[in-house]
C-alpha cells in the first residue's frame, strides 16, 4: 500500500465524515422541530425555505456570526476545549461506522470497542465544559451528566458484550453481514439469544441516557438548571455542543440498527446498501424525538435507580442466559 | 433525607434561582442553600415586580382602580374584578340584578378553567414535558375567544362594573360556552391519560413535598394548596357570595397534601367549574345587567369592609378602608399566592432540587400577584 | 421609522453582510424571560395557534448567552432593573430588544405622580429596537413586531404589508 | 358556636373591646380592638381555637386628630382609648377553616413610636405580612426575626404608604 493514495483516502473520508455530521445535524434539527411541531398541533418551521428546510442553515449562519463570550471567571482553556472535544469525539466515531458493504472509513476489527472508548470520553468533555464555565448550574449539570453516563454505560456494555458473544466479532461490518434478511436480524429471539428483544430495549434506553436525550435530559434540565452545562456557551460553542449531540444521537441509533436491525442489509435480502442503513437509523432517531416530546423528565434518583436496580440486573441475566444458550444448545 | 441535609459537616453552596429563571414563572428569586442537590434552606426573595397597586388604590377613584384588579393575578383576572366590585358594592350598599350575578359567576368560572389550563401546561413544563403546554394552551385559546367576545380583552379583563356588568353577552355566547364544555369534557380524560397516568409524572409527584393541614393553617394557605392537604375550605361554599348558593357543585378535597394531590385538585376543579358554567347557562335569567340607581361617583360610608372571593389560587381578600370620599383611604389586597408561597421555605427543606421545582410549580403562583 | 441601513459600517462586505443578516433574521431566538401579564401573551404567541416556530423564532432559550432577542414582557420595577441590565449585557452581540406592552414602553398604567417603584420604560436602561403597544398586546402584535425586527435586519418584508383601512 | 367562644375568650383580655359586626354589610363577624402589648396573647387565643391568618393591613391615620368634626375612625370600635396623637392602625384578619367566623383584630400605636410585638412566633405566616407592613409604613414589629424589606428594594429606607410620603 503506497502512502499517497492512503492520504487521499483519509482526506476524502475526513471531508466526507465532516460533511455528513454537518448535514446530519442540519437534517435532525429540521426533523426535530418539524416532528415536535406536528406532535404539538402546530406546523413547525415553514417560512424559511420550502417546508422550512433552510431553517438549520439560517440557525447555522446566525450561530457562526454570533459573538463568542468567554466568561471572565471561567477557565479559558477548559472552556474552549470542551465543545471542540465533544465534536471531535463524535466525529471520530464515524470512522468505523459501516454505511454500506464497502462504505466505511476504516474497517477495523475492534470497531465496536473503539466506538465505546470514544463515547465514554464524551462525558469528560461535558464535564470539563461544565466545570470550566464556573457557573453553579453548569457544575451541577456536569456532575449529573457524569453520574448518569457512568450508570448507563454499564448495562449498555453488558448488552454489547452479549451481542459480541452472539456474533463472535467486534467488526461492525462482519456483524451486519451476518444479518442478511429480516429473519436473521439479531433482534429476533431465534437468532442467538432468546432474550434479544429485551436486550434491544435496554440498549435503546441506554442510548437515550447516554446521549442526554429526554426523558433523561437531566444535564440540560431547563426548568431546574437553566441550560445545564452549556449555560455559559454562546454562538458556535453552543452550536458545537448541538452538532455533537445530534452526531451522538445518530451514532447511538446507528449502532442499534447495526447490532440488532441488520444495518445496511435489506429486510428482504435484496439490494443492500447505504439507503437501508439511513432509513433504519433515522427511523430510530424519529422514535428518540417522539419520546422526547412525549415524556416529562425523570429525576436523577429515578434515573440512577432505573439503571442500577433494573437495567443492570436485567442485562446481566441476558448475558448469563445467552452464555448458557451458546454453550448448551439444548434445551434451546 | 432531611438528616442528611442538616449534617453540619456537609459543605453547602448558595444557588440563586432567578429573578430570571425558567422555573420561577416570572420575576421571583429563590435563594437556595444546597447540599449537593438537597435543599438545606430556601428563601424566596420578593419584590421584583412590585407595582404599587395598594398605593394606586389610594390616589384614584373607585372606578379608576378597576383595571388594576385585572393586572394583579392576570390569569384569573375576573375573580379579582369580582372581589373588588363586590367589596365596593358591599360598602356602598349597591344591589345588582340577578342576570348580572349569573353572568359574573359564569365568566369567573370560565376564567378559572383557563387559569387552571395554563397552570397545567406550565406545571408539566416544569417537569420537563413540553407538549402538554401546547395542548392546554390550545384549549385555552378556545376559551379566550369566548371570553374575548364578552369582555373585549384576552387576558387582563375589566368586565364588571359597580352594580352590574360592562355589557351583556351576545347570542353566540351560550352555544359557544356549551360547545366548549363539550370539548373540555372530551379533553379531560385525554389529559388524565397523557399526564396523570404517566409513570414518570407520578413518580415525580406522589409523596413529594407533603404539606400538612396544620402548616396550611399557620401560614394561611388557601385554595387548592389547602384543599390538597385535606382542608375543605372554599370561599364559594364556606362564605357564599354572589349567586353561588344557587349552584350545585362539589369541593374536591384530597388528604395526601403532596404535589400529586394539588395537581388532582385542580384537574377536578376544572370539572366542577364546567358543571357550574353549565348550570349557569341553564338558569340564566333575562333582565337588565346594570342596577338602575348607581351613583356616578361612588362614595362609600366611613368604615372598613372586607370581602373575600375564591380566586383560582385561593382566597383573594380585599380590606377597604373608606373615609367617605371618592377615593379609598386604604385598599389592602390579600394575595392568596403570598400566603401559599410563604410556606415554601419550610416545606422545601430537605427536598431535591427537581422536586422543589415540582413543588413550586404545584403551588401555582402568579408573581405579580405576590408582589402587588 | 426603522431602516436597515441605519448604521453603515466604513468597510462594507455587502453580500456577506446580507447573507449574515438574512440568517440572523430567520433565526431570532428569544430569551425565556417574562415579567408580568405580557409574558402570558408571549407564551400564547409561542404555542400552537400563532406558532412563532414558523419563522424560526420558536426556540425560547433560557440562558441569555444563547439568545438573540430580549422580549421585555412586563413592568420593570426598580428592584428588577439592574437584573434586566445584567441580562442584556450577558447576551452576546448582535442582540436586539423588543419592548412588549405599555409597561415596557413607558411604564403603562403604573405611572402616576409620586410613583416609587417602577422604571418608566425599558429604554431608560437599554436600547430598544421595537416597541409593541398594548396592555397586553395581542399575539398578532408580537408577531408583527418580530416581523418588523426582521425587516429592520434585512431591509425587506417577509409578507406584503396589510394596510388597515 | 365559634363566634361566641372566640368572642368570650378574647373579651377576657384586659384591654380587649369586642364588637359584633354585621357580616353581610361589613364582611367580618367580630371586630376586636386590643392594646399593642396584648396582641400576642390575642393571637395565641385565636391560634388555640384553630383560626388561620388571612392578612395584616396597616392603616395610616395621619391628620385624624386635626380633622374637624367626627374623627375618621369609628371611636366605638377603637377602645382601648385612642392615642392622643395621630396613629397607625394594624388590622389582623383571621378566619376559620371549618366554621365561618372572620375576626378583625385591631391595634393602634402612635405614629411617633410605631412599635408593636410580632406574632410571627405564633403564626409563621404572619412573618411576611409583618415585613410587608414594615415596608409600607415603617411599623416596627419587635422581636421579628428579619425585618428587611420584602417588596421594596433591599436598601429601601422609605415607607411609601404613609400618608406623608413624598417621593
Amino acid at each position: 500500500m503506497s502512502l499517497f493514495p492512503e492520504i487521499i483516502r483519509i482526506m476524502a473520508y475526513v471531508v466526507g465524515v465532516l460533511a455528513f455530521v454537518g448535514l446530519n445535524a442540519a437534517f435532525l434539527v429540521w426533523l426535530e422541530r418539524k416532528v415536535a411541531g406536528h406532535i404539538q398541533r402546530r406546523i413547525g418551521p415553514k417560512e424559511v425555505g420550502p417546508f422550512g428546510v433552510l431553517q438549520p442553515v439560517a440557525d447555522g449562519i446566525k450561530l457562526i456570526s454570533k459573538q463568542l463570550v468567554v466568561p471572565a471567571q471561567a477557565d479559558s482553556l477548559l472552556f474552549r476545549l470542551s465543545p471542540v472535544l465533544t465534536m471531535t469525539l463524535a466525529v471520530t466515531v464515524f470512522v468505523v461506522l459501516p454505511f454500506g458493504p464497502s462504505l466505511v472509513a476504516r474497517d477495523i476489527n475492534i470497531g465496536l470497542l473503539l466506538i465505546f472508548a470514544f463515547l465514554s470520553i464524551n462525558v469528560l468533555a461535558l464535564f470539563i465544559g461544565g466545570w470550566g464555565s464556573n457557573n453553579k448550574y453548569a457544575v451541577v449539570s456536569a456532575i449529573r451528566a457524569v453520574s448518569q453516563n457512568v450508570a448507563y454505560e454499564v448495562p449498555m456494555l453488558i448488552i454489547v458484550i452479549t451481542m459480541v458473544m452472539i456474533t463472535s466479532s467486534m467488526n461492525l461490518n462482519v456483524i451486519v453481514s451476518q444479518q442478511g434478511n429480516l429473519l436473521q436480524w439479531h433482534i429476533f429471539p431465534w437468532n442467538g439469544s432468546i432474550l434479544s428483544p429485551l436486550a434491544f430495549l435496554i440498549f435503546f434506553v441506554c442510548t437515550l441516557a447516554e446521549t442526554n436525550r429526554a426523558p433523561f435530559d437531566l444535564g440540560e434540565a431547563e426548568s431546574e438548571l437553566v441550560a445545564g452545562f452549556h449555560t455559559e456557551y454562546s454562538g458556535m460553542g453552543f452550536g458545537l455542543f448541538f452538532l455533537g449531540e445530534y452526531a451522538s444521537v445518530f451514532v447511538g441509533c446507528a449502532l442499534a440498527s447495526i447490532l440488532f436491525l441488520g444495518g445496511w442489509q435489506c429486510p428482504l435480502g435484496i439490494m443492500p446498501g447505504v439507503h437501508w442503513m439511513l432509513i433504519k437509523t433515522y427511523l430510530l432517531v424519529f422514535v428518540v424525538i417522539w419520546v422526547r416530546w412525549t415524556f416529562p423528565r425523570t429525576t436523577l434518583y429515578g434515573l440512577l435507580n432505573l439503571s442500577w436496580k433494573v437495567l443492570v440486573p436485567f442485562s446481566l441475566v441476558i448475558l448469563l442466559v445467552t452464555a448458557a444458550q451458546l454453550k448448551m444448545p439444548w434445551p434451546f | 433525607m432531611s438528616d442528611l441535609a442538616v449534617d453540619p459537616s456537609c459543605e453547602t453552596f448558595v444557588l440563586n434561582m432567578g429573578p430570571q429563571h425558567p422555573a420561577t414563572h416570572g420575576a421571583l428569586r429563590i435563594k437556595l442553600v444546597l447540599d449537593g442537590e438537597y435543599i438545606v434552606e430556601a428563601e424566596p426573595v420578593l419584590g421584583y415586580i412590585h407595582r404599587m397597586h395598594e398605593k394606586m388604590g389610594e390616589n384614584r377613584s373607585y372606578l379608576a382602580f378597576m383595571p388594576n384588579t385585572g393586572r394583579l393575578d392576570y390569569l384569573s383576572a375576573l375573580s379579582y374584578n369580582h372581589g373588588y366590585v363586590s367589596v365596593v358594592e358591599r360598602a356602598a350598599g349597591i344591589a345588582i340584578p340577578e342576570r348580572a350575578e349569573y353572568l359574573r359567576v359564569i365568566t369567573v368560572e370560565l376564567n378559572r378553567i383557563s387559569s387552571h389550563l395554563l397552570w397545567l401546561g406550565a406545571f408539566v413544563l416544569d417537569l420537563g414535558g413540553f407538549t402538554p403546554l401546547l395542548y392546554t394552551m390550545d384549549d385555552r385559546e378556545q376559551l379566550l375567544d369566548l371570553l374575548e367576545s364578552v369582555t373585549g380583552s384576552r387576558l387582563t379583563y375589566c368586565y364588571f362594573r359597580f352594580g352590574g356588568l360592562y355589557n351583556d353577552v351576545d347570542d353566540n355566547f351560550g352555544p359557544g360556552a356549551r360547545a366548549f364544555i363539550k370539548r373540555m369534557r372530551r379533553r379531560l380524560p385525554m389529559y388524565h391519560k397523557l399526564i396523570s397516568k404517566n409513570v414518570i409524572f407520578r413518580q415525580r409527584l406522589e409523596g413529594i413535598a407533603p404539606v400538612s393541614a396544620e402548616m396550611c393553617r399557620k401560614y394561611g394557605a388557601t385554595g387548592p394548596v389547602a384543599r390538597g392537604s385535606g382542608i375543605a375550605y372554599d370561599v364559594r361554599k364556606h362564605e357564599p357570595y354572589s349567586v353561588y348558593p344557587e349552584f350545585n357543585f362539589d369541593i374536591p378535597v384530597y388528604e395526601q397534601g403532596d404535589s400529586m394531590a394539588r395537581y388532582l385538585i385542580r384537574m377536578d376543579e376544572i370539572e366542577q367549574s364546567l358543571r357550574i358554567v353549565e348550570q349557569g347557562l341553564d338558569k340564566l335569567p333575562p333582565g337588565p345587567i346594570m342596577a338602575v340607581k348607581v351613583p356616578k361617583i361612588i362614595k362609600p360610608p366611613k368604615g372598613d369592609y372586607y370581602m373575600a372571593v375564591e380566586a383560582a389560587r385561593g382566597s383573594f381578600g380585599i380590606r377597604l378602608v373608606s373615609d367617605g370620599s371618592a377615593t379609598p383611604y386604604r385598599l389592602k389586597l390579600r394575595s392568596p399566592c403570598l400566603s401559599n408561597l410563604s410556606l415554601f421555605g419550610e416545606a422545601a427543606r430537605g427536598l431535591l432540587l427537581p422536586d422543589a421545582v415540582a413543588f413550586f410549580g404545584s403551588l401555582d403562583l402568579v408573581i405579580p400577584d405576590i408582589d402587588r | 421609522m426603522v431602516t436597515a441601513n441605519a448604521h453603515l459600517p466604513i468597510v462594507h462586505f455587502s453580500s456577506l453582510d446580507k447573507l449574515l443578516n438574512l440568517g440572523r433574521a430567520n433565526s431570532l431566538w428569544p430569551l425565556t424571560f417574562g415579567l408580568a401579564c405580557c409574558a402570558i401573551e408571549m407564551m400564547a404567541t409561542g404555542v400552537a395557534r400563532f406558532d412563532l416556530d414558523r419563522f424560526g423564532m420558536g426556540v425560547f432559550r433560557p440562558a441569555p448567552k444563547q439568545s438573540d432577542v430580549m422580549i421585555v414582557a412586563g413592568t420593570i420595577s426598580k428592584k428588577m432593573a439592574p437584573g434586566i441590565r445584567t441580562l442584556y449585557e450577558q447576551m452576546p452581540h448582535p442582540k436586539w430588544v423588543i419592548a412588549l406592552g405599555n409597561c415596557a414602553i413607558a411604564g403603562g398604567p403604573f405611572v402616576f405622580a409620586g410613583q416609587y417603584g417602577i422604571v418608566e420604560g425599558a429604554d431608560k436602561i437599554m436600547p430598544v429596537d421595537i416597541y409593541i403597544p398594548g396592555c397586553p398586546p395581542r399575539p398578532e402584535a408580537l408577531v408583527e413586531g418580530l416581523l418588523l425586527l426582521e425587516e429592520k435586519l434585512t431591509g425587506s418584508r417577509r409578507w406584503p404589508r396589510v394596510n388597515p383601512e | 358556636m365559634k363566634k361566641l367562644a372566640i368572642s368570650q375568650a378574647l373579651a377576657a383580655l384586659a384591654s380587649a373591646r369586642v364588637l359584633e359586626c354585621d357580616h353581610a354589610s361589613r364582611g367580618f363577624h367580630l371586630s376586636v380592638a386590643v392594646a399593642p402589648l396584648e396582641l400576642p396573647a390575642a393571637a395565641k387565643i385565636l391560634d388555640q381555637q384553630g383560626f388561620f391568618i388571612e392578612a395584616i393591613t396597616g392603616v395610616d391615620w395621619l391628620g385624624e386628630q386635626a380633622a374637624p368634626g367626627p374623627t375618621v375612625a369609628d371611636q366605638a370600635e377603637h377602645q382601648p382609648p385612642l392615642p392622643s396623637e395621630d396613629s397607625f392602625e394594624v388590622v389582623y384578619d383571621f378566619n376559620h377553616f371549618a366554621k365561618l367566623c372572620r375576626v378583625a383584630l385591631r391595634t393602634r400605636m402612635p405614629r411617633s413610636r410605631p412599635e408593636i410585638p410580632t406574632i410571627s412566633a405564633i403564626y409563621p405566616g404572619a412573618n411576611w405580612h409583618e415585613r410587608e407592613t414594615h415596608d409600607f409604613f415603617g411599623i416596627i414589629f419587635s422581636d421579628h426575626p428579619d425585618l428587611s424589606p420584602l417588596l421594596l428594594p433591599e436598601d429601601a429606607d422609605f415607607h411609601p404608604l404613609c400618608k406623608d410620603y413624598k417621593p
